[in-house]
């Protein structure tokens, strides 16, 4: 398998289709590997391939100096389709400056799980691909469970609850680093005059960046975790994420990061939509 | 597709000819049929006008039966079994707790998905093209009044059987024979099945309306595909009326070759020999 | 017990679309109808512009409820800033009540300009419920933190 | 630094009661930033308005907040009053201490108590507070009227006797509408033609009109006063500059058995085709669906008879760009489609009359061209069935209308007053006959419109019957009717039967085909019937919610024609008067986009509703693109403000409804 990935690699440097290639490399160990950008077809032999390749590589398309160099290749696991897709619905690229190399894990983070290419070229194909194997399916068993419980609580309970969550926030924010869909030039956390949000690392401000950072991604967090395990803090932001993703798509069935040419949901609206909640 | 038969009392008693039709047109056009095994009682009229539940129930254990024994569809000939099949079965499928009441009653769980259920017209509609190559004995000239009555069309949200007020599913099937239905203006009029008992006089009232119309357009004969219908029309004709009333499936199996006997046809009180010569 | 929340007056601050519930609010003047004074009214052009951080923001200056109003769906004096508003409100109020918000202080409706009363009978209403409720401590305590 | 004034008001007692003005002054004088800060009984009126002026002057202030009535009443008011002192108007504002406090709270404490805090509340807002200029735009001073009917051609008349230029675009080969197709008008029954063909005509000659018939709106962009519009002109197949309508081509077409919409189907015209007599042009065209030509290559007939060789075969659709200033749509109606249902718009139909299955059952344009003098029979009273005089009529009302269960909850209002006209008409050609007319109610709300009716029953003799007809069928070549009377009472049970020899079906009254997709082309909005909604139902009738877009007609709901003529000329004056200054001069509340930190990600575009986001690409020295920002039509903008909530950067900005004046607000409530 790894071979065919470096293969298209290989093929799409050497090809001139592609400036660069950003994929996996080798770390310290198999569990350790980290983003390799490859610009040469000689290196291909650089890119790796496990189930412990959990970093979601579509975070670089928005970085400022990645697409003028041309267009881009990209290993693409399910998470990075589905990126991928939400920053063309945004309008962040063409579809045709990045090509897709999909590729998928059976079971992401266990040892020894089978990986394989994805069949799809194309952006469309591989949204249909990825779509047929999660599309419907709950996040991880363990997050879904987790929302679940917090969702039993009375709200002063889970306010008690955020609120010693938040008390550890740094505010180095590695969670906007680590997401593909926080790309703004300027965050609403720098906004000043007037001051959205408190920007001391203090309980007011801390709350206030957490559920906007979590609205911010309404239909458009695709549930890779990256935020969660950026955190050095250990604060579990895919809850948050994972409640939003959930009543984004009970309310108005939408799952983001499936079609990247239909609207997105908080950006349309259908005459119909819920509202038993207004009085 | 295996296609459950609820023959219905109906087809056991005054409308046994229509029983007859079917089973030899449904064996000339190859079509299988499988009795549903330990039918019940549709409970038209007398159940759920008087017990709601009952009303529910009886259809409810019918289409558990056809479920149980992998049939994918039920064909209910008589419009009166067809209608209440169809309606209590909406009842259930928009609401839990009917639902699990009706079970409750019947001891037998209820198929998940909807069974779907064809009145008479609506069992002969797919095979319009494999009746048209079966007919040997076309009908040509016979015009042919088709009447509908209410219960095949009605409640037309519940059924959503063609045009409540002007169908014309059964012309479709009929024109198939070579037969020329005629335009004519109490298709769906109440022949007042329901007071056959009760107020004989305003039934004969409404049929006479309906058979005069009829005759008046210019049919030699009046279809139904009912039973009610049949009973009523060919019962209760006025003096010197002597308008055949058939099945539909008597047309259909008269055009693709049945015999006239073996279709039931000198059962009925008005005489057909003259009218189908 | 009953007492302890009896001298109790909430704080409700209300985002109001310029069209259809502010106006609704004026009709309620002009018919004189009354209702408890612990609303502030904050006018503004359509409910399509009434972002979360004005409701966040709301409770940081110790609202006890906020109230988002406008115009009935349909009636939108900008044709769709309601249908909008309403999805953007669907997934924050879930996503404040899953933070820990309690759901009955974070408030929606629709009031027409022609819903004076309905706006006076609302007012009483949530007045009411949210002097149940008690004082937004918890959240104060963020606040104050 | 900021130097606010604050003046409240007593409002009289309506106040004064509640509210203790002078404690509020006295509070707010205490607010940072204010230096001025007094009350008075009635601050609109010249004296308190004086006071105003004179306190900016002397106290140099920077900004007003007037504390009295809702800003709806009267913030105009005192905005044009501190312009008369030379303060922005935008820099004041107004704390509504009336409605939303003095006249709806009891308890004067706590009605002072939050007096107070809404003057805080602005306060604070009008320090955020910029100076806002008028959007000045230039106007186009050429309208577009969309529909040639009685309507559009009032409003093309109107606007072209004002001098400005019209561009009338119809989509038939003639102007005239539904108007040209009537007999008789009623209350008064003159001559329908006779009164529209001197207007066509009119419209024709006029220098500040153009026409384009046999035209359709291809696309509409721009704004008010400056309207980019594209017109489709469908190939005619006739040169019409060579065309002197001489009608040799009409005459000797071999193909003459088209049913002729003019006459609703009654009648029958060839292929290369002028509608009707008087047609303006009165040019024809081909229909090149039924012209043998177009369909098999043989024929050419025309083209050969043609004197001045005007027939071109070869004629394609072309196109014409128009600046236009104001849009006056003016679609008209149709009638609905009895024979063939509506189920695409969820009408049941009516399986009951047939679906068009008898012949001798017509809808009231029939009707119409049966009675007029230019239809197919000449104008006598004759069955389609057979052309003999019918010698019973049925008329039965409210066929689609007024039936929530499987047609239109609306009532369409027209058909009372002609199923009257119809009725005397009928009467007056057939003496002997019988008109029957089943109704519903007789609304004849109108100048001589019940006395027009009453003329129908009692002079000429027509048989009203109160109920509805529950079946149509034939009994031989009659047709039956049989319906209930619910003013008859007794045995029989109120049934009627009726053996009728015609039947006409006053049919609801419909927007034209198409209109939602017009009004998706204009950015109009339109109810669930598919009627053009105006901008205010009492206050602004003929105005849309899209500045410069102005309704006229039926196409906007149910009309006669005086209704449609009036609001055809009451648009035009709307026309007129934006047409009277160069330039346009509009409230500044728009939307700013902040290009240095927007992302392009152009959510705002998707939730404008007024296609006010355009896309500006950003490059570099060299020319390569390196990002797409949003940019806002101020002159589309409407200042509604959903960009602004929907940015996640928050780089879109609301003047008057800042983000910085909304959190400042806010903070007035701590």
């Amino acid at each position: 398998m790894i071979e065919q990935l470096r293969q298209r690699a290989r093929e799409l440097l050497g090809e001139g289709k592609v400036a660069l290639v950003i994929g996996h490399g080798r770390g310290s160990s198999p569990q350790a590997t980290f983003p390799v950008f490859i610009t040469k077809a000689d290196a291909v032999d650089r890119l790796v391939f496990n189930p412990f390749c959990r970093n979601n590589l579509a975070v670089y398309l928005t970085r400022k100096d990645i697409m003028p160099k041309g267009a881009v290749g990209l290993v693409a696991r399910p998470e990075e389709v589905r990126s991928v897709a939400v920053l063309v619905q945004e309008q962040q690229f063409d579809a045709d400056r990045v090509v897709l190399i999909g590729v998928a894990c059976a079971e992401p983070g266990k040892e020894g799980a089978a990986c394989e290419m994805l069949k799809g070229r194309t952006l469309k194909e591989l949204e249909a691909e990825v779509a047929e194997r999660l599309k419907g399916r709950d996040p991880a068993q363990d997050v879904a469970a987790r929302v679940k419980e917090l969702e039993a609580m009375t709200p002063e309970q889970r306010l008690a609850f955020w609120e010693k969550e938040f008390s550890r926030c740094i505010r180095c924010y590695a969670c906007r680093q680590a997401c593909p869909m926080c790309y703004c030039e300027r965050c609403i956390v720098e906004k000043n005059q007037p001051q959205w949000i408190p920007s001391s690392a203090r309980p007011l401000g801390n709350y206030f960046w957490n559920v906007i950072r979590a609205f911010h991604l309404a239909g458009r967090c695709i549930g890779c975790g990256a935020c969660a395990r950026a955190c050095p803090m250990g604060i579990p932001l895919d809850l948050l994420n994972a409640k939003v993703a959930r009543e984004v798509k009970e309310s108005f069935a939408y799952e983001a990061g499936f079609d990247h040419e239909v609207p997105p949901p908080m950006a349309s609206f259908r005459t119909d939509d819920e509202q038993e909640f207004i009085k | 597709m295996a296609t459950g038969y609820f023959p219905g009392c109906s087809l056991e008693g005054t409308a046994a000819e229509f029983d007859m039709s079917i089973r030899c047109l449904a064996q000339a056009l190859d079509l299988e049929l499988r009795e549903i095994d330990d039918w019940n009682c549709c409970g038209a009229s007398a159940a759920h006008q008087t017990n709601h539940l009952l009303g529910l129930a009886l259809p409810a254990r019918t289409i558990a039966l056809a479920a149980a024994q992998g049939l994918e569809e039920i064909f209910a000939p008589c419009a009166a079994c067809s209608n209440r099949l169809i309606a209590a079965q909406a009842e259930w499928l928009g609401d839990a707790g009917v639902r699990a009441e009706v079970e409750r009653a019947i001891d037998m769980a209820l198929p998940a998905a909807p069974v779907p259920v064809r009145n008479c017209i609506d069992f002969l509609l797919p095979h319009i093209e494999k009746i048209k190559t079966a007919v040997t004995r076309p009908l040509a000239g016979k015009k042919v009044a088709c009447y509908y009555g209410c219960l095949l069309v009605r409640p037309p949200k519940v059924l959503a059987f063609d045009d409540p007020e002007n169908p014309t599913s059964m012309e479709t099937v009929a024109a198939a024979t070579g037969a020329e239905p005629v335009a004519w203006g109490f298709r769906t009029e109440c022949c007042g099945a329901a007071f056959a008992m009760s107020s004989t006089a305003s039934v004969e009232r409404l049929c006479e309306r309906i058979l005069v119309n009829a005759k008046a357009e210019g049919a030699h004969m009046v279809i139904v595909a009912c039973p009610l219908c049949h009973a009523n029309l060919d019962m209760r004709q006025p003096k010197g009326m002597a308008l055949p009333v058939l099945y539909l499936t008597q047309l259909v199996g008269l055009a693709v070759g049945v015999a006239p006997k073996a279709l039931g046809l000198k059962k009925h009180i008005t005489p057909v020999a003259a009218a189908i010569a | 017990m009953e007492t302890t929340t009896a001298e109790f007056e909430p704080k409700i601050i209300a985002f109001l679309c310029n069209w259809c519930t502010y106006a609704g609010a004026d009709l309620a003047g002009t018919s004189r109808l009354k209702y408890p004074a612990n609303i502030r009214a904050i006018r503004l052009t359509c409910t399509g512009r009434i972002e979360p951080m004005f409701l966040l923001k709301a409770f940081q200056e110790g609202a006890d409820a906020v109230l988002v109003s406008g115009c009935h769906p349909g009636d939108c004096h900008y044709t769709s800033g309601n249908y909008h508003a309403r999805r953007r409100w669907t997934v924050f109020r879930k996503l404040l009540e899953f933070s820990g918000i309690d759901p009955r202080r974070v408030l929606f409706s629709w009031v027409s300009a022609a819903e004076g009363r309905k706006w006076s009978e609302l007012v009483a209403e949530i007045t009411a419920q949210v002097r149940a409720l008690g004082p937004f401590t918890s959240f104060e305590r963020i606040v104050k933190a | 630094m900021a130097r606010i004034g604050v003046f409240i008001c007593w409002c009289g007692e309506n106040i004064g009661r509640t509210v203790d003005c002078p404690k509020v002054a006295a509070e707010a004088g205490g607010f940072p930033g204010v230096v001025h800060a007094v009350d008075y009984k009635y601050m609109c009126s010249d004296p308190g308005q004086g006071m105003i002026k004179d306190a900016i002057k002397e106290k140099k202030l920077t900004g007003v907040v007037v504390a009295a009535c809702s800003p709806r009443m009267h913030e105009p008011t005192f905005r044009r009053a501190c312009a008369e002192a030379g303060l922005n108007p935008f820099l004041c504002e107004m704390a509504n201490i009336r409605e939303h406090c003095s006249w709806v709270h009891e308890e004067k404490g706590d009605a002072t108590a939050k007096a107070v805090q809404l003057v805080r509340v602005m306060v604070e807002k009008v320090k955020r507070n910029e100076a806002l200029f008028p959007i000045k735009v230039p106007v186009t001073k050429r309208a577009l009227v969309i529909g040639g009917g009685i309507a559009g051609i009032q409003a093309a008349l109107d606007i072209a006797n004002g001098g400005q230029k019209v561009v009338l675009v119809e989509k038939e080969p003639s102007i005239g509408g539904h108007m040209a197709q009537l007999s008789e008008t009623f209350p008064t029954l003159d001559c329908s033609q006779c009164i529209l063909t001197p207007r066509m005509v009119e419209v024709a000659a006029h220098p500040n009109i153009t026409l384009h018939t046999y035209a359709e709106v291809e696309s509409v962009s721009g704004f008010i006063g400056n309207f980019d519009v594209k017109i489709r002109l469908k190939a005619r197949s006739v040169d019409i500059k060579k065309c002197t309508g001489c009608g040799l081509c009409a005459q000797k077409c071999p193909q003459k058995k088209i049913p002729s919409e003019f006459d609703e189907g009654l009648g029958m015209r060839t292929a290369i085709y002028t509608p009707f007599a008087q047609a303006v042009p009165n040019k024809p065209v081909i229909d090149r669906a039924h012209c043998t030509k177009f369909l098999t290559g043989k024929c050419g007939v025309c083209q050969k008879v043609c004197p001045v060789g005007a027939v071109d075969y070869a004629q394609e659709d072309t196109f014409v760009e128009e600046k236009i200033g104001a849009i006056v749509v003016a679609t008209g109606y149709r009638l609905y489609d009895f024979r063939n249902g509506e189920k695409d718009y969820g009408i049941e139909g009516y399986g009951e009359y047939g679906y068009g299955q008898y012949k001798d059952v017509i809808d009231g344009l029939q009707f119409e061209r049966l009675a007029s003098a230019s239809g197919p029979t000449g104008g006598a009273i004759l069955r389609p069935s057979d052309g003999k005089a019918p010698e019973t009529v049925v008329f039965i009302k409210c066929v689609g209308s007024r039936d929530c269960a499987k047609g239109l909850s609306y009532c369409s209002k027209i058909c009372c007053m002609y199923i009257a006209k119809h009725a005397m008409l009928y009467k007056h050609k057939v003496h002997h006959g019988t008109a029957y007319v089943f109704y519903m109610d007789i609304r004849a709300g109108g100048k001589n419109y019940d006395e027009f009716v009453r003329r129908a029953i009692e002079e000429d003799g027509a048989v009203y019957i109160r109920g509805r007809v529950s079946r149509i069928y034939t009994r031989g070549d009659k047709l039956i009717v049989a319906g209930a009377d619910t003013l008859l009472g007794g045995a029989a049970g109120g049934r009627v039967e009726i053996e009728a020899d015609m039947v006409v079906l006053a049919t609801a009254m419909r927007p034209q085909y198409g209109i939602e997709a017009l009004a998706q082309k204009l950015s109009i909005g339109y109810d669930e019937y598919g009627f053009l909604t105006e901008a205010h139902p009492k206050l602004r009738p003929v105005e849309t919610n899209t500045a410069g877009i102005f309704l006229a007609g039926a196409c906007q709901g149910v009309k006669d024609i005086p209704e449609a003529v009036g609001q055809a000329s009451g648009a035009a004056a709307k026309v007129l008067g934006l047409f009277s200054s160069d330039q346009l001069e509009r409230e500044p509340i728009v939307a700013r986009v902040n290009q240095s930190q927007c992302v392009g990600c152009f959510y705002c575009e998707q939730v404008c509703p007024y296609h006010a986001i355009e896309r500006e690409e950003k490059r570099d020295k060299a020319g390569n693109l390196i990002a797409r920002v949003a940019k806002v039509n101020a002159g589309l903008c409407q200042g509604c403000g959903a960009c602004v909530a929907t940015c996640r950067s928050n780089s879109i900005d609301l003047d008057g409804f800042s983000e910085e004046q909304v959190f400042s607000e806010i903070g007035g409530l701590r």
